[in-house]
């Protein structure tokens, strides 16, 4: 209805390939910028901005991780959130007891869980389906033994890591609109540089692995570099959202935050969000970070004193129900949902 | 084709079994440079297993594989047969359903794109120019097969016939120096296999692509083949042109047997 | 007005030197994305092909055959002609080897430049007979590679050629160019006409860049305009508009890259200035109801709803009288809901002005365009006068007239109501055709062949071809064409074909659409196996009987027409196709032919007794097999009021 | 059509889902707090510890419920929200985030959320009661200011622990030579107290080996059977955490390991953990720093005014239970806080300094606890600027089948913790680069 | 020596308890191709439900209502959530059971409470000592019951016509189809009967831990077992059930206390990812070949 796509011509096929290549979508990206880096910090209170913004980002963050794995190569898993915490543990380390600069941490937490994510990656050369699915739980298992068991990396008794003030620079970060500004950047970034990786030749790659791979590998695409590839950026993506939440939210590194129900969430958010979309990730993430809040929150305008656990419960049972509903009318997720509506908008008045 | 010159691939004595079946019993047969030849027999001949034997897909038990005169290991990732400069479609669809027409033959250029992971993700600048000059290289081929009106398609949406000609691209997409065409007009109707046929001998004419195909339409294997190998029960019964192959009793037999039964 | 354009070669050289690489001349789709060139590219390409053409020798004076879809190469190929002193000779690309030939023969071209393998293997045909035919170049050379005849060249090869040939003769290009005046043969386009042969209509420089000009200065028609190349190079509203006015103004003409996907190219090009036959408007009418058909319930009540609003407003706008505020906003409201996007999505939306031109159109749809807000205007213009004789003013717009005569132009009407003209685009006289020059042109005056008169707002108004307005036994006016338009505004009627002339009423043959309809009994599960099938339905009858209602409801206001309402019709059992003679490669009825063709279903239509008739059909694959079968086609009785 | 009817339903859900959660949040920003107390109860009423969280909650609330219907303390009424985590630290950031605002104290009733909640209560000066569980070392008050792990913390807990079993041995010179296991869930939680108990190993000689049950702690069989068959521990220290509570004492029965030498740390030592383990739990020890049972006058009265008017805020059948009595003693701190802030800076709606203020004032004594109707139910407390401790006693009850008997009360031995705590929470500062505030140039 | 065989045979017996749960996970791959996640959750339900009724009725009657409970159950889901995704992918049913699995949890919770029970249905638990090797009657029982659900379903699918008709649809839906067998009602037998093992699931891992939310985590011990096994090989579960408890429990004792001890959570995903690595689709599992 609000697409006017009419003059709109392209000459090159640098612009043909463009990530959006219809001017309404770059308006509302353009849109969605300008609301994200002047509009929410100016207006959102520090409620909105750190404990619902932050979480939000971070988790789009990871989920967009995993949706390179899982949505774009179709190589699920379940053990995510382990990646996350090898991001959050290694960058506390490097920056609180080695002192490398902050940016360089964050990377380098990224770049431990890649090593981590490529690792564990090794068995997808062999294994399959639901066998590697449940395989990457050896992630999810393994590394809680070893963050938890290996003194050096906590520390202390206390099997935490706290952050540490964070400076960049020499500048410190401590208002939640800095730290929100702070995970911004990262993330915008990473899904700068993620985008430009699915729409090129390895997220082509990724998709005829995901959709058959033995015809992709005969074709001439290798799988062992591919998958290992896929494996390692998913999890560097981890690493990083992992070492942000810690460092802006949590505070503190403990395992028991990447916790397998954690794994579980994230491929929930890429299920509901959207497999093999960009967009996907953030959908679910917000979805996934919003609904409990809303549920919570409707219950007690509805009822004065809801007893919490029944709030609880509906909120288990509103999430499951949603997640199977989601599943019956719009298998891949709100991403294609998005679409469809999007799409229904460009033909608009006409129906096809 | 000229028999003096050295096979472009040549297949010596494979033998391959799958749990006691012989699929493959000591066959071997040749391509040469600049021709269309040809495998048929009977369902179960084991052709589809020697396009994958060739392909690295399955290793043989015995035998010897020569590429360009030089002989390689029997056991081979498909993606290094493919780096060699052998490309392949599939006898049953073998697209990548979630990308567009586009996407998927952008994929058969895979060989032949180098930058690496960072300047992908970075994309502005050395990868953009890669990917630009490859989108060229894969929009020649869809002018090539007459697929414009589908670029942007979703492949598994595409009906059965366009499907298989995306494939085809796909394949043409890697400029393997031989393209192997499983069953390239399986399922079609006299429209579309003479599209194909067309699409088959220009790429081998005017592309000097040389193309081993698997085909079960007689009629069209005769028009358009230069060579006929003959497979029955994983064993090599006749080769020839067509016309010998047309008189080749063997083959009458093999074809009337299976015909009846 | 460029000071120095004499001819188009001229005028090209100065777009060259004032655009350079700065400005795309022509744009074509190609490869997935759009290929530009500019003005340089254009002088640069033009220049390389017409040294090759010298370098073969072509000579001044000689005509060269184009056929093919809208490609730049012919677009090149035909200025290259005109740079040696040439005379291009469009052809229709669907035309058949039979009209092909009598055209290169008469028109003794030497040269021919084809689109690709298609059009390449026609002329190879024709050439056996046609010796005189020396070259066929061919752009596309895809399929080309068995193709060993000498005289068969790539256009590349012959730009090679150029290229090599510029470089021995350093001066002879500019030279062949100065020698070319205004008064010179610019093209020869041949129409097909709707009885005997095709003419070759011979029009100067002058007359197509006065044209050109006299198109421009009304509209304000700048350099920036985008336009699409799409209708027959053989057509003179092509060539004037995409080829001549683009050259004059310096605008874009765009070819899309094939015809399937016109629509949407269309749409990505955005044209600012269109010009097309009603066929090609009630193309997309009926497509948008079609596709609007199947919208869901309230999409489409609003849609008819919103487009009952603008009818309304435009009405109104028509007759200049002021709309009520409530309908002023609805309108506005429609336009965001409605208008906008659906203009969008036909690639109408940045439109300033289109034209309908080459028939007269069906009230309904012209109106049905405007009131989207879109500036859709009448031309009535000709051939013979480089489509340049009377065309509509901004807001000075009536549906039944074709606006008022176009600057320089002189309109007259003589005694028995034909409409003759003299306009600055007047042609010189029909190729190698001296008896009709001389039927046609009167003292500077071509005689238009069709009947109309001078409303009292000194708008034109055209009726009908002249020879075929005639009465009814009781003296009503009969116009077929007038009848026939306003039953076509039906989605599901494509072609209509009304009798009455000396006849005691007014019936019709009446072709379906085979799309509309075909669309329309599938969402009724109504089976069918082909379009004669689908026409002998009587559901069919019935949706059809409809459209034939509302037009006699609608003839009923008019004073004049009342008395020539339709009483009886019969779907036709195949399409009208020009392979078969019964219209023209333009869509015109060729009403004599047809007539004597169907002359039993016409004596049927008036048979009172009869409400069905058998029929042999015999008509034409298009490989040029004949087939003949049986068919009952049955009579029905309209209403009149 | 289905679908697309399913589609028009959805698109009215998350319509409607917007405007109620814009409509929330501002309605959550508009909502100021009334002339009441406020607090934010960070609880978790579902997933595997719901019934530690649950009762708490619980109990918190229905001792805030009688309070406002006697009026209120000195007047001032509470007001209170529930905020669900799950036990879940995301979450928990979450509720603290939101109902931070308006309240200037918080249980974070999770070790995760503690550790996020203690840089941020720092900082936005929100007091963080840490009642034990949380980092021990916050215990002191000069480089925690704003912590507090009143009455008690794990180590302390834990020195006690030893000086139990000493006492039940006969002796602490009887520890000598004594195999002890620790048995502990495998999280950090779990692993906080290996080094303090390997401590006073080497103190009292006796030999400590750690047996880590991995999480959920389901299956225990085979450190039960190195236990028992290899190890042959003589005292067992139960230092789980929800599921993985239940399970050592089955283990125990089914190997013939008396229940009687199993010591449970505080949240081992609830009804919920024991019941499912039937009569195996007989004999079972844990820690705990409040009394059980509803024998007391404060919990007669809720139990008479609250639950009589049906106000209560859990099945009764759970009223008096541990976890539920732990509630009870959250908000009696709290309340005592409240009271002592009251008589410095008047009666009011506190702020986050205030309460702190009152919070390291505490002087709980006897005769207060008499007063307040909880005699025999916790010992005195009395926090200093240095001491946010202030527990003198750890608690020590027995399951005799049916019920929690209290069996003793025992000091820690505070020098040897408090060493520990001074050492662990200077390092602390170190790494965060806090200078430890003074605490004899404090009023 | 002793010792290690005492932990052989509790790892044994632990064992049996984790094949009872990675049975119904196959069952129902095998069956209908979805990997239920919620295979779990499925033995919370019925631990709650059943000792829900046991408050107000005898034994007998309780189970009998709990089984009735996990029919509906069973018929719910796949009537209401699996039919409209028949002919998904096997990604998107194994989503579907995830949240099938959020929702039992809510709605057992909800309807039950969310506090641990303890659940005694009067199996004794007597301990007793063979040479020198420790064992209870508890456990003893339970790889009784185990053993002969095991005979049970091997009989009920060999030789019952209803038995006979779920193996024809779980080795070819279409074929099934096609010579009548109704493929949901097929589906939903299998998740009755996949309940059932359920229930006992339940009924055992709930006497030893209480019925409570944790209960459902008994789903995580069983998915080494079931992919070193095969997911779709009910004889898998049961070896694989026994060699992964065997084996976790002699590697904790044994290899524990050398690396710090705590291992028995990966050391199962250790063992099937060797397995794995050789063996792709596990043990028995059905080999899947992809042509070209």
């Amino acid at each position: 209805m609000f697409y006017r796509e009419c003059g709109v011509l392209k000459e090159t096929y640098a612009k043909d390939m463009a990530i959006f290549p219809i001017p309404l979508d770059r308006w509302g990206l353009g849109v969605m910028l300008v609301l994200a880096f002047v509009v929410i910090p100016f207006t959102a209170s520090d409620y909105w901005l750190s404990s619902i913004m932050l979480p939000f980002y971070c988790f789009s963050l990871a989920a967009l991780g995993l949706n390179f794995l899982t949505g774009y190569a179709g190589q699920v898993s379940i053990g995510h959130a382990a990646f996350m915490a090898v991001g959050a543990y290694s960058s506390l380390i490097l920056y609180g007891r080695y002192g490398v600069p902050l940016p360089l941490s964050i990377f380098g937490g990224g770049i431990f869980a890649s090593a981590a994510g490529t690792i564990f990656g090794i068995p997808s050369l062999r294994i399959k389906g639901f066998y590697l699915a449940v395989s990457t739980l050896a992630a999810q298992f393994i590394i809680e033994w070893v963050l938890t068991h290996w003194q050096w990396v906590s520390g202390g008794v206390f099997g935490t890591i706290d952050a540490p003030d964070m400076y960049i620079f020499g500048w410190i970060i401590d208002t939640p609109v800095k730290k929100y500004y702070l995970v911004l950047c990262v993330l915008t970034l990473l899904t700068v540089f993620g985008k430009n990786l699915v729409r090129g030749q390895l997220g082509r790659n990724w998709t005829a692995i995901r959709d058959m791979d033995v015809a992709a590998e005969i074709i001439g695409v290798s799988l062992f570099r591919n998958k290992l590839i896929a494996f390692a950026v998913s999890s560097f993506y981890a690493g990083v959202a992992g070492s942000l939440i810690t460092f802006t939210y949590y505070l503190a590194a403990n395992i028991e935050e990447f916790n397998l129900f954690l794994s579980f969430h994230l491929l929930g958010m890429i299920i509901i969000g959207g497999m093999g979309t960009v967009l996907g990730s953030f959908f679910g993430a917000g979805f996934m970070t919003l609904l409990p809040i809303f549920i919570n929150q409707t219950l007690l305008t509805i009822m004065e004193r809801v007893p919490s656990d029944i709030r609880a419960n509906s909120e288990a049972i509103v999430f499951g129900g949603l997640i199977v509903f989601f599943l019956i009318v719009e298998p891949y997720g709100m991403a294609r949902l998005w679409q469809t509506i999007k799409e229904k908008m460009r033909l608009w008045p006409f129906p096809y | 084709m000229n028999q003096e010159t050295e096979p472009l691939l040549r297949v010596e004595e494979i033998s391959i079994t799958f749990g006691g079946l012989k699929a493959l019993n000591g066959v071997s047969l040749e391509v040469y440079p600049g021709e269309v030849m040809a495998i048929i027999g009977p369902n179960g001949a084991g052709k589809t297993t020697m396009l994958n034997v060739i392909n690295g897909v399955y290793t043989p038990d015995e035998g010897r594989i020569f590429f360009e005169g030089r002989e390689r290991p029997l056991k081979m990732k498909p993606h290094h047969v493919a780096a060699m400069g052998i490309s392949r479609t599939f006898q049953n669809l073998a697209l990548f359903r979630g990308m567009t027409t586009l996407g998927n033959i952008l994929v058969g250029r895979s060989q032949k794109m180098h930058s690496n992971f960072f300047s992908q993700g970075i994309y502005w600048g050395l990868s953009e120019k890669e990917e630009v000059e490859h989108r060229e290289a894969v929009e020649w081929i869809i002018d090539f097969l007459e697929i414009e009106n589908i670029r942007k398609q979703p492949a598994g949406m595409l009906p059965y016939g366009l499907q298989k000609r995306v494939e085809l691209g796909r394949a043409l997409a890697a400029e393997p120096k031989l393209l192997l065409l499983d069953e390239p007009m399986a399922g079609m109707n006299l429209e579309e296999k003479e599209d194909i046929a067309r699409f088959v001998l220009d790429a081998n004419e005017e592309l000097n692509y040389t193309i081993a195909l698997i085909e079960h339409d007689m009629g069209v294997v005769m028009d358009i083949c230069d060579r006929i190998v003959v497979l029955d029960f994983g064993n090599k019964i006749a080769e020839g042109t067509p016309e010998e192959i047309k008189k080749n009793p063997k083959v009458i037999q093999a074809y009337l047997g299976t015909a009846g039964g | 007005m460029i000071e120095t354009a004499k001819t188009f070669p001229h005028i090209l050289l100065y777009n060259a030197q004032k655009y350079g690489h700065d400005k795309v001349a022509i744009r074509e789709k190609d490869y997935g994305i759009w290929q530009s060139y500019s003005w340089q590219d254009y002088l640069d390409q033009a220049k390389d092909f017409a040294l090759g053409l010298a370098s073969l020798g072509f000579k001044r004076g000689d005509k060269m055959a184009i056929i093919g879809d809208n490609r730049p190469q012919l677009y090149w190929g035909m200025a290259a002609a005109q740079c040696m002193g040439g005379v291009p000779v469009p052809l229709y690309q669907d035309a058949i080897e039979k009209e092909l030939h009598y055209i290169l023969d008469h028109s003794e071209a030497r040269f021919a430049l084809a689109e690709d393998q298609e059009q390449s293997d026609k002329l190879l045909g024709l050439r056996k007979e046609i010796p005189r035919l020396e070259y066929i170049f061919y752009d596309d050379p895809k399929g080309m590679r068995n193709y060993t005849e000498p005289f068969l060249l790539a256009y590349d090869h012959v730009q090679e050629l150029g290229r090599k040939f510029g470089e021995e003769n350093p001066e002879f290009f500019m030279d062949e160019i100065n020698k070319g005046q205004p008064d010179d043969l610019a093209i020869i386009c041949y129409t097909s006409g709707t009885t005997g042969n095709p003419k070759g209509v011979m029009l100067l420089y002058r007359a197509i860049i006065d044209a050109a000009q006299g198109f421009i200065d009304w509209d304000g028609v700048t350099e920036n305009e985008e336009v699409m190349a799409y209708l027959p190079m053989a057509w003179i509203g092509d060539h004037v508009f995409s080829y001549g006015e683009a050259m004059v103004a310096g605008f874009t003409p765009n070819c899309p890259e094939d015809t399937s996907t016109v629509v949407h190219d269309m749409r990505e090009i955005g044209p600012t200035y269109i010009f097309c036959p009603p066929r090609i408007w009630e193309n997309m009418l009926t497509q948008v109801m079609i596709k609007m058909e199947d919208a869901a319930w309230v999409k489409r009540k609003m849609f008819h709803f919103f487009l009952d609003v603008a009818n309304r407003v435009e009405k109104l706008r028509m007759a200049h009288e002021s709309i009520p505020i409530g309908l002023r906003f609805l309108y506005q409201l429609g336009r965001s809901l409605v208008y906008a996007p659906l203009l969008d999505n036909l690639g109408m939306k940045k439109v300033r002005a289109a034209y309908t031109a080459g028939e007269a159109i069906g009230p309904e749809i012209f109106e049905f365009f405007r009131s989207l807000g879109m500036n859709l205007k009448q031309l009535y213009g000709m051939t013979e006068s480089a489509a340049l004789i009377s065309l509509q003013k901004d807001g000075d717009i009536d549906s039944e007239t074709v606006g008022t005569p176009a600057p320089g132009v002189d309109i007259k009407i003589t005694e028995m109501g034909e409409v003759t003209y003299k306009s600055p685009g007047n042609f010189v006289g029909y190729y190698k055709n001296p008896e009709a020059t001389e039927e046609t042109l009167e003292d500077g005056y071509v005689l238009s062949g069709d009947a109309g008169y001078m409303t009292e707002k000194g708008h034109l108004k055209i009726i009908d071809r002249a020879k075929d307005v005639s009465r009814l036994t009781d003296g009503t006016l009969f116009a077929p064409k007038y009848i026939e338009n306003k039953l076509k505004f039906s989605p599901y009627i494509k072609e209509a074909v009304a009798h009455g002339k000396d006849m005691d009423y007014v019936s019709a043959f009446i072709d379906i659409d085979y799309g509309a309809v075909g669309n329309w009994a599938e969402r009724r599960h109504i089976p069918y196996t082909s379009y004669t099938d689908l026409a002998r339905k009587p559901e069919v009858y019935d949706l059809i009987y409809d459209g034939v209602i509302r037009v006699n409801k609608s003839l009923s206001q008019d004073e004049k027409l009342r008395g020539a309402q339709v009483k009886r019709f019969l779907l036709l059992h195949k399409e009208l196709d020009p392979d078969d003679g019964e219209i023209t490669r333009t869509r015109k009825v060729r009403r004599a032919f047809v007539a004597e063709k169907y002359g039993a279903l016409i004596d049927a239509l008036y048979t009172e007794a009869k409400d069905s008739i058998d029929v042999d059909a015999t008509f034409t694959y298009e490989d040029g097999r004949t087939t003949t079968m049986k068919a009952s086609l049955g009579i029905r009785n309209a209403e009149t009021f | 059509m289905g679908r697309k009817l399913i589609f028009g339903f959805f698109a009215i859900v998350l319509a409607v889902s917007f405007v109620f959660i814009s409509g929330q949040a501002m309605a959550a920003e508009k909502k100021k707090a009334g002339p009441t107390q406020f607090f934010g109860i960070l609880i978790y009423r579902t997933g595997p510890f719901a019934a530690g969280g649950s009762g708490i909650g619980s109990g918190w609330e229905d001792f805030m419920e009688l309070r406002n219907m006697q009026g209120g303390v000195n007047g001032i009424k509470y007001s209170w929200e529930e905020c669900e985590t799950a036990y879940n630290t995301a979450r928990g950031v979450e509720c603290y985030e939101r109902l931070k605002d308006k309240m200037v104290l918080v249980h974070p009733l999770s070790t995760g959320i503690t550790y996020a909640l203690i840089p941020r209560g720092t900082k936005e000066h929100k007091v963080v009661v840490s009642s034990g569980y949380g980092r021990a070392d916050a215990s002191d008050g000069c480089v925690f200011p704003w912590v507090f792990t009143t009455p008690t913390n794990y180590w302390s807990q834990n020195s006690a622990k030893i000086k139990f079993i000493g006492k039940q041995m006969g002796g602490m010179d009887k520890l000598k030579g004594l195999k002890i296991a620790n048995l502990y869930i495998d999280i950090p939680y779990g692993q906080e107290t290996k080094p303090m108990l390997d401590a006073l190993g080497k103190k009292f000689g006796f030999t400590v080996r750690h047996f880590p049950v991995p999480w959920p702690g389901i299956d225990q069989k085979a450190q039960w059977l190195d236990i028992v068959r290899r190890y042959k521990a003589d005292w067992v220290i139960n230092r789980n955490w929800g599921v993985s509570c239940t399970v050592p004492l089955k283990e125990a029965a089914r190997l013939g390991f008396p229940g009687n030498r199993i010591l449970g740390v505080w949240w081992c030592g609830s009804e919920e953990d024991v019941l499912p383990a039937g009569p195996a739990a007989k004999g079972y020890y844990t820690a705990n720093w409040h009394g059980v049972g509803r024998n007391f006058p404060l919990i007669q009265e809720i139990i008479d005014k609250v639950y009589g008017k049906m106000k209560g805020h859990i099945s009764f059948t759970r009223v008096g239970t541990v976890y539920w009595n732990r509630g009870v003693y959250t908000a009696v701190i709290n309340e005592e806080a409240m009271r002592t802030a009251h008589k410095k800076f008047g009666v009011k709606v506190l702020t986050g300094d205030e309460m702190r203020w009152g919070m390291e004032n505490l002087n709980i004594t006897a005769e207060r606890i008499k007063e307040i109707g909880l005699e025999g139910f916790m010992a005195p407390i009395k926090t200093s600027c240095e001491n946010h401790e202030g527990g003198k006693t750890v608690l020590f009850q027995q399951w005799d089948g049916n019920k929690w008997v209290k069996v003793d009360e025992i000091a820690p031995m505070t020098d040897f913790v408090w060493k520990r705590i001074k050492a662990s929470a200077a390092k602390y500062a170190k790494e965060k680069g806090i200078t430890p505030r003074d605490c004899s140039k404090v009023d | 020596m002793t010792f290690f065989f005492e932990v052989l045979i509790s790892g044994l017996l632990v064992g049996v308890m984790y094949s009872l749960v990675a049975m119904g996970f196959a069952l129902i791959y095998k069956a209908s191709g979805v990997f239920n996640f919620a295979q779990g959750d499925m033995s919370l339900l019925a631990g709650l439900a059943l000792v829900g009724f046991l408050t107000v009725m005898p034994l007998w009657l309780a189970l009998l209502c709990t089984f009735a409970v996990m029919t509906i159950l069973a018929y719910g889901t796949v009537f209401i959530i699996f039919r409209p995704l028949v002919a998904r992918p096997p990604l998107i049913l194994f989503m579907a059971a995830i949240g099938l699995s959020f929702l039992i949890q809510g709605i057992g919770q909800a309807i039950w409470g969310t506090d641990a029970k303890g659940l005694n249905i009067g199996i004794p638990e007597i301990s007793f000592e063979i040479s020198g090797i420790y064992l209870n009657t508890f456990d003893l029982t339970f790889g009784g019951v185990a053993t002969a659900l095991v005979a049970g379903l091997v009989w009920f699918f060999q030789k019952t016509r209803t038995g006979r008709a779920l193996r024809a649809v779980a080795d070819d839906h279409e074929a099934a189809l096609s010579v009548g067998i109704p493929l949901l009602r097929a589906w939903a037998v299998t998740w009755v009967i996949a309940g059932i093992v359920a229930t006992v699931a339940g009924v055992a891992w709930g006497s030893r831990l209480g019925v409570q939310f944790s209960l459902s985590l008994i789903a995580l011990k069983a998915l080494p077992v079931l992919i070193l096994g095969g997911i779709d090989s009910i004889l898998g579960a049961i070896l694989a059930g026994l060699l992964i408890g065997a084996s976790e429990n002699l590697a904790e004792v044994f290899i524990g206390p050398y690396v710090g001890g705590g291992i028995q959570t990966f050391f199962p995903y250790l063992v099937a990812l060797i397995v794995l690595w050789f063996k792709p689709y596990g043990m028995f599992g059905k080999e899947i070949i992809e042509r070209v």
